[in-house]
């Protein structure tokens, strides 16, 4: 296609007529388009309705997305009418649709959260502002999993990275600022190195398709520019998913950020990051150069594991809820990470599942936190004594999402677990199940100080007055209904896991059959 | 370095500019050439160095040069904050508007031929500049009301406010 | 030699002709704003008042600029030395009117100095392998770059970055501006909710809201 | 829409399907009941008549297949995949079917007795136990009919999240820190081990289905040995020393529960996951040759052994009744798992039948129990001097439960303690007759004292005051404890069901 283009001057790629060719595209534009819109128009109400509506639009279109992926393969979108190589396109793989799904329905349940808790530092008359940088935040994510050019996913990182950090400083807590701002040195210089490491890429192969560059790179593969690339890719894309030890910015930002956001990025940004680290090794790479030469499973593996480690270990210590569930999320980042560095269908498999899994449960929990915090006023572990019988609803929302933390059969957790130890299995490394299986018994500890809390503990003093000076009691229907939506499908996907698992599945031959394009 | 950093490191530094006659007077007889200049940028991005970006830095950048010399109150007369916010979006709006236009029109999005078969190309790119330049200019304008306008006395309030 | 064989060979729809490959050595004036640019990167690293740090990013930016229009990046030049030198300058003395404007004494950060080093370290042992400056067999130069000038000139437009940024590469650009919108989004969020009070005068400190804590 | 209809196809796609889907949906559609009758209706009568009803109903479900079951059908239910190599499917053989029919029966039985008992000690939150307590015979019945080990872990998992609000019913301080050894012991050996001991199963032989003869033919005898011991400990219901931890600490539970959790449902699910992973996943033929290859291949009967004795030992020092009976439940439950361990047919089958005749036995000590702590509030037994005199059917009963447990006729334990005995004999095993033996001395020293100083004279002329308030418990209370040391008598006489359904059950395919 190369060829016979040179030349003629604009070649077109034509598009059939039907109106869905443009799902690719409206996923993407839809809000993007609507963020400057709530910016423009200056209402809250406008901004909180267009926002919902627009997260719900972009999950219906990501459902459509999937189900064509799914019976046509690779759907394909030429922004501009630019063919491949030499415009940008839109590529929705299996992977790429599995993740934009869960985004969007993690960004379209937190949106329908009713945000009355989520006390920011914003004044009232200009949330607007608030609803804004959240599509901006979601437009970011979802270009980020659907483009097929490795500048465009640098464009939409920092678009998605920027509004995070203005979304992190929101939190009520003054020490938000802070977070927020080493979130910003952090992320600033992940950003960089993938920046760096495309440059050098492009250097040696004059292109920025993902596709085209991973035609292009087996003949240079042996060069050090290529490797050095790489190593700027991987650790720039590291700094984002927050890989140990890459982690120390995660804690603190979902621990400060405004309620719906922690809710919203603890179930996104780090599986996109996931999904473009996938497709950056296998596709880009290929499995063979990436574990077979360089050995980098050697190195991710230990990683992967000492996070599971350390993630839930420091999570038993925490006395805040959601530097609690933050470690955690560490540690569940390490299953992901330790699923793709055993580079074989179910380990890819069991990380792209647990995109979905873990995405869902965490969100879910946030929610739940969210909901105490706005019923308690705090969100210490201590301020969940007694809510058992206060709070019933919410309570049995955290042991359920809690429940799935560990991986207890029946509920989402164990689904991609078992997967990973399929994973651990097929590489022949039983040990490695093994440390998989004791890990979760740490998870059991941090999930069941808090359930103990729950049904155990006497609150005392002021404890048991919320923090209108009442007793605390249900959280309001509007709170609790999408996170007991988020909750109740770690159950339903936790039973009825073929879906999930077929469609993650496929996700995973898929990229692992990308290998060198 | 360090003898060249005594006038200004003195307390309120761009206020202190405003008594400085001859920038005051340089100032305003370079202004309207800097906003000329930018313009001719904006639209000469074709043909040579410059587009949207760059433009907009350079009107942003006049703007700015005059609210040093004679106060940001001045400036915000001519293109008020809320103005300068409307802006910002109306530029991004503009330039996705041309993707959205050309999307319904049933080509891809962006794909300028479906403005015009001959000179849609044209026609995007100057759009699309424009919402760029429109875009760069109000943010930049944006961002120093922020920084510029802001003094050491006026820590930021502790309140929070639900909602 | 193997990898510039190699990254010809990457090149390979094209013929490969045999130009003169030009050396290009490096010319007393990049080397002399390369060495500039460095000593100001060192003075900015060890000034401890803000101030002439601020300014020094400035003049760092402008070299950068210099450079750029040396390597006929004339267009990033151009936009290097109205950001970098122009805006981001003032941006910074303004940020810096509200704060200390010395930094305090800090222990060295030996870490921050060893990732520092390592990257340089990457950086340089990756260039090993790259292709020459100015190598016209480069894959850059070879693969797609002969598409683009070929259909800027089918519309008529000379100047082939605007083409690439604004049509083969629109949507990145449109990611661009999106990008300048959050960064404005972004601090309207962080610091518009504050009144200036002391020029606008009283009337303004009591708008609703009043002091929004932004 | 369709999904629904596919699993209605295949709920009666097979004969016998239908009857293993109601088994275990009618105690989870109890729980669904009794939570509608308690938290909305507010009505206790409506929610404990309902509890019966069901409960009835799920009992006689099982019963419906013995028949099917005994003339050599195996109904099968394959509800869906959960999991890759690891489906939701059921399978019902004559040991699943009579550990269900324990679980079920006994279930009616307890129910009534804890109406009697919870309503006689005003005890709260009836409405959340007696829900969970539906679950939890759910999830037994589950454990019971799993046609693999996926799905007997799940309900196994089931099976301690649901028991554990019944431990901790108080929610005390004490409950706390012994709902955090009965949860910590319970999930971390099954996480831990257990689950490993399935995924290596799984490694070695691509399936985890439960098949006659078992499915580890072929492996190397260490492995199995090792596998063995891992599937010892992580099935820790089993409450082999030192995982026994949780039981005793599982005594703060009130008495109905302490009868389920060591008569019927989760000690008997541990036992029971033994018995049927040797019988039908290494198969008892494949095992026997593996443990007489290997040095160490008899290391699981060493800790039975130690388990029993040790167990008895400490029994005998207990002076609170509901830990003597916990330490005695130990020694029995490793009775079951030593049946196993030996790996012959018999031994398995008196294993088998030990399940039964100890459940019917433990549970009329354990009623027996709550009734003395019900009628005359005591728990230790050296306050219950005479008391017998006041409460002669409980104490009866207790005498009745007692002699079953030590395995005396003509009461049922006897059966199944020839069958072990027999069992290790044939296989050679003489350390394990031995310890039966010793065991049997040690269960008449423990036991028999209860009786003795219950009926032992009063002091100090008739009505002592301390005795004054003891009275027999309530109606409610005694009926079932009566019923169950019946059971005992009867199944003595009458054991040929049980024999004949689980004859050559540890055999090779069919």
């Amino acid at each position: 296609m190369a060829a016979e283009s040179v030349g003629q001057g604009l070649q077109q790629v034509a598009l059939s007529t039907a109106f869905d060719v443009h799902f690719p595209a409206l996923e993407v534009v839809l809000p993007l388009v609507a963020a400057p819109l709530c910016f423009l128009f200056r209402s809250r109400a406008f901004a909180r309705i267009l926002s919902a509506a627009v997260a719900w639009l972009t999950f219906g279109v990501a459902l459509v997305l999937l189900q064509k992926v799914l019976a046509e393969g690779t759907v394909r979108y030429p922004l501009g009418g630019w063919a491949a190589p030499y415009g940008i396109e839109y590529r929705v793989t299996v992977a790429g649709a599995w993740v934009i799904l869960v985004v969007s329905l993690v960004a379209a349940l937190t949106l329908l959260f009713d945000s009355r808790g989520s006390a920011s530092r914003l004044a009232p008359e200009r949330r607007y502002l608030y609803y804004s940088a959240f599509l901006l935040c979601l437009a970011g994510l979802l270009g980020m999993a659907i483009t097929g050019d490795l500048f465009n996913i640098f464009v939409f990182l920092e678009i998605s990275s920027l509004s995070s950090y203005a979304l992190i400083a929101l939190g009520r807590d003054r020490r938000a600022l802070m977070a927020s701002y080493s979130y910003l040195i952090m992320g600033t210089i992940g950003g960089g190195f993938f920046m760096i490491g495309v440059g050098l890429l492009y250097q040696m192969t004059g292109t920025l398709n993902v596709e085209d560059m991973a035609q292009r790179l087996p003949a240079v593969l042996d060069t050090r520019t290529v490797l050095v690339g790489f190593a700027f890719l991987l650790v720039g894309l590291s700094i984002k998913l927050a890989v140990f030890p890459l982690h120390q910015w995660l804690p603190n930002a979902y621990t400060f950020a405004p309620p719906r956001v922690s809710a919203f990025l603890a179930g996104t940004a780090t599986k996109v990051s996931y999904y473009v680290m996938a497709e950056v090794v296998f596709v880009l790479f290929g499995a063979h150069f990436v574990f077979t030469e360089i050995g980098l499973g050697a190195v991710l593996m230990p990683l992967s594991v000492a996070a599971m480690f350390v993630g839930s270990l420091a999570a038993i210590y925490q006395a805040d809820l959601r530097r609690l569930l933050a470690y955690s999320s560490i540690g569940q980042l390490g299953y992901m990470t330790l699923g793709l560095s055993l580079a074989n269908v179910e380990g890819l498999t069991s990380g792209l599942v647990h995109v979905f899994n873990h995405g869902v449960t965490k969100s879910g929990l946030f929610l739940v936190v969210a909901c105490v915090g706005y019923r308690t006023g705090r969100t210490t572990v201590r301020s969940m004594a007694g809510l058992g019988t206060r709070m019933p609803a919410t309570s049995l929302a955290f042991v359920i999402g809690g429940m799935s933390l560990i991986g207890v059969p029946g509920t989402a957790g164990f689904v991609s677990k078992w997967e990973l130890i399929r994973g651990a299995l097929a590489a022949e490394r039983l040990w490695l199940a093994a440390v998989v299986l004791v890990s979760s018994l740490l998870a059991v500890v941090y999930v069941w100080r808090v359930v103990e809390m729950i049904y155990f503990g006497r609150p005392e003093g002021l404890e048991s007055l919320g923090r209108d000076g009442e007793p605390v009691r249900e959280a309001p229907f509007s709170m609790l209904l999408p996170t007991l939506i988020l909750v109740a499908a770690t159950v339903v996907f936790g039973l009825w896991s073929d879906p999930t698992l077929s469609v993650a599945r496929s996700a995973a031959v898929e990229l692992l059959g990308g290998a060198g394009g | 370095m360090a003898d060249e950093r005594g006038p200004v490191v003195d307390d309120e530094p761009p206020m202190r500019m405003r008594e400085q006659i001859v920038l005051q007077v340089g100032g305003r007889l370079l202004t309207p050439f800097i906003l000329l200049f930018a313009l001719y940028v904006q639209f000469h991005g074709d043909f040579g160095p410059g587009g949207g970006f760059q433009a907009g830095v350079l009107f942003a950048a006049a703007l700015v040069l005059f609210g040093l010399l004679f106060g940001v109150d001045r400036v915000q007369q001519v293109i008020p904050v809320s103005v300068s916010e409307v802006m910002i979006a109306v530029g991004v709006l503009l330039y996705a508007g041309v993707g959205v236009t050309t999307l319904l029109l049933g080509s891809a999005f962006l794909d300028y031929d479906a403005l015009s078969a001959e000179h849609g190309q044209h026609w995007g790119i100057l759009l699309v500049e424009a919402g760029v330049g429109i875009a760069v200019a109000a943010t930049m304008t944006r961002l120093y009301y922020a920084f510029g306008s802001l003094h050491p006395d006026s820590e930021p309030a502790a309140g929070e406010h639900g909602e | 030699m193997a990898a510039a064989e190699a990254t010809a060979a990457a090149a390979a729809p094209l013929p490969v002709r045999d130009l003169a490959v030009v050396e290009l050595g490096p010319l007393p004036l990049e080397v002399l704003l390369l060495a500039l640019l460095g000593l100001t990167a060192v003075v900015i690293l060890r000034t401890r008042e803000l101030f002439p740090a601020a300014l020094l990013t400035g003049v760092f930016s402008l070299i950068n600029a210099g450079l750029f229009t040396l390597m006929d990046g004339v267009d990033v030049a151009f936009t290097e030395a109205a950001v970098g030198a122009g805006i981001s300058t003032v941006l910074f003395l303004g940020a810096l009117s509200m704060m200390d404007r010395s930094e305090r004494q800090r222990p060295p950060r030996w870490r921050a100095l060893l990732a520092v080093v390592l990257t340089g370290a990457a950086l340089i042992y990756g260039t090993f392998d790259m292709p020459s400056y100015g190598d016209p067999q480069a894959p850059v130069h070879r693969h797609i770059a002969p598409q683009y000038l070929a259909g800027a000139e089918a519309v008529h437009i000379p100047n082939v970055v605007t083409v690439v940024l604004a049509s083969y590469r629109g949507y990145d650009t449109l990611g661009e501006t999106v990008v300048v919108l959050t960064a404005g989004v972004g601090v309207v969020i962080l610091l518009g909710g504050r009144r200036r009070r002391r020029s606008a005068g009283v009337g303004s400190t009591i708008e609703a809201g009043g002091r929004d804590g932004g | 829409m369709s999904a629904v209809g596919t699993l209605l196809a295949e709920l009666f796609a097979e004969p016998g399907s239908g009857w293993i889907a109601a088994g275990l949906l009618l105690p989870v559609g109890a729980a669904l009941l009794v939570a509608l009758l308690g938290w909305v209706a507010r009505s206790a009568n409506l929610r404990d008549g309902a509890t019966v009803v069901v409960g009835v109903a799920s009992a006689a479900t099982v019963l419906r297949l013995w028949g099917p079951v005994s003339s050599g059908e195996r109904p099968r239910w394959l509800l869906w995949s959960f999991a890759p190599g690891g489906h939701l499917e059921f399978v019902v053989e004559p040991l699943g079917l009579v550990f269900a029919t324990v679980a079920s029966v006994l279930w009616v039985v307890t129910s009534v007795y804890a109406f009697g008992y919870m309503r006689g000690h005003h005890e709260e939150h009836q409405t959340r136990f007696f829900c969970c307590f539906a679950i939890a015979i759910g999830a037994a019945i589950g454990v019971a009919f799993a046609g693999n080990l996926l799905t007997l872990f799940l309900f196994y998992e089931l099976l301690t999240f649901s028991t554990f609000p019944l431990v901790t019913h108080h929610q005390t301080t004490a409950a706390r820190r012994a709902g955090r050894v009965y949860f910590g012991i319970l999930l971390s050996t099954s996480v831990g081990l257990f689950l490993l001991a399935i995924v290596w199963t799984w490694w070695l032989t691509g399936t985890t289905d439960f098949r006659p003869g078992g499915i580890l033919a072929g492996t190397s005898p260490g492995v199995l040995v090792a596998l063995l011991l891992l599937y010892g400990y992580g099935i820790g219901k089993a409450a082999l020393m030192p995982a026994h931890l949780w039981l005793p600490a599982a005594m703060v539970a009130p008495t109905p529960v302490s009868a389920l959790l060591h008569a019927v449902a989760v000690v008997k699910a541990g036992v029971f996951s033994v018995l049927k992973v040797v019988t039908m996943i290494f198969g008892v033929d494949t095992l026997r040759g593996a443990m007489d290859r290997v040095a160490w291949g008899d290391v699981l009967i060493w800790i039975g052994c130690f388990t029993v004795l040790s167990a008895s030992i400490v029994a005998l020092r207990q002076d609170n009744l509901k830990r003597r009976l916990a330490y005695s439940t130990i020694g029995q439950l490793a009775y079951i798992v030593l049946g196993a361990a030996v790996a012959s047919q018999i031994a398995a089958q008196g294993a088998a039948l030990h399940i039964v005749t100890h459940a019917v036995g433990k549970i009329t000590l354990f009623f027996c129990a709550g009734a003395i702590y019900v009628g005359a509030h005591k728990t230790e037994i050296s306050t219950m001097r005479g008391i017998g005199w006041r409460m002669p059917f409980t104490m009866g009963a207790f005498f009745v439960g007692s002699l079953s447990i030590i395995g005396l006729p003509p009461l049922a334990g006897a059966w199944s303690k020839w069958g072990l005995i027999l069992g290790a004999s044939q296989a050679g095993e003489w350390l394990v007759v031995a310890t039966l033996a010793a065991s049997s001395l040690l269960s008449v020293g423990y036991l028999l004292p209860v009786v003795l100083q219950a009926f032992a004279p009063r002091q100090g002329g008739a009505a002592g005051g301390e005795d004054a308030g003891v009275q027999e418990a309530p109606l409610l209370c005694v009926v079932p404890l009566c019923l169950t040391a019946l059971l005992c008598v009867v199944l003595f006489f009458w054991p040929t069901p049980f024999t004949d359904l689980l004859s050559g059950f540890a055999g090779g395919p069919p």
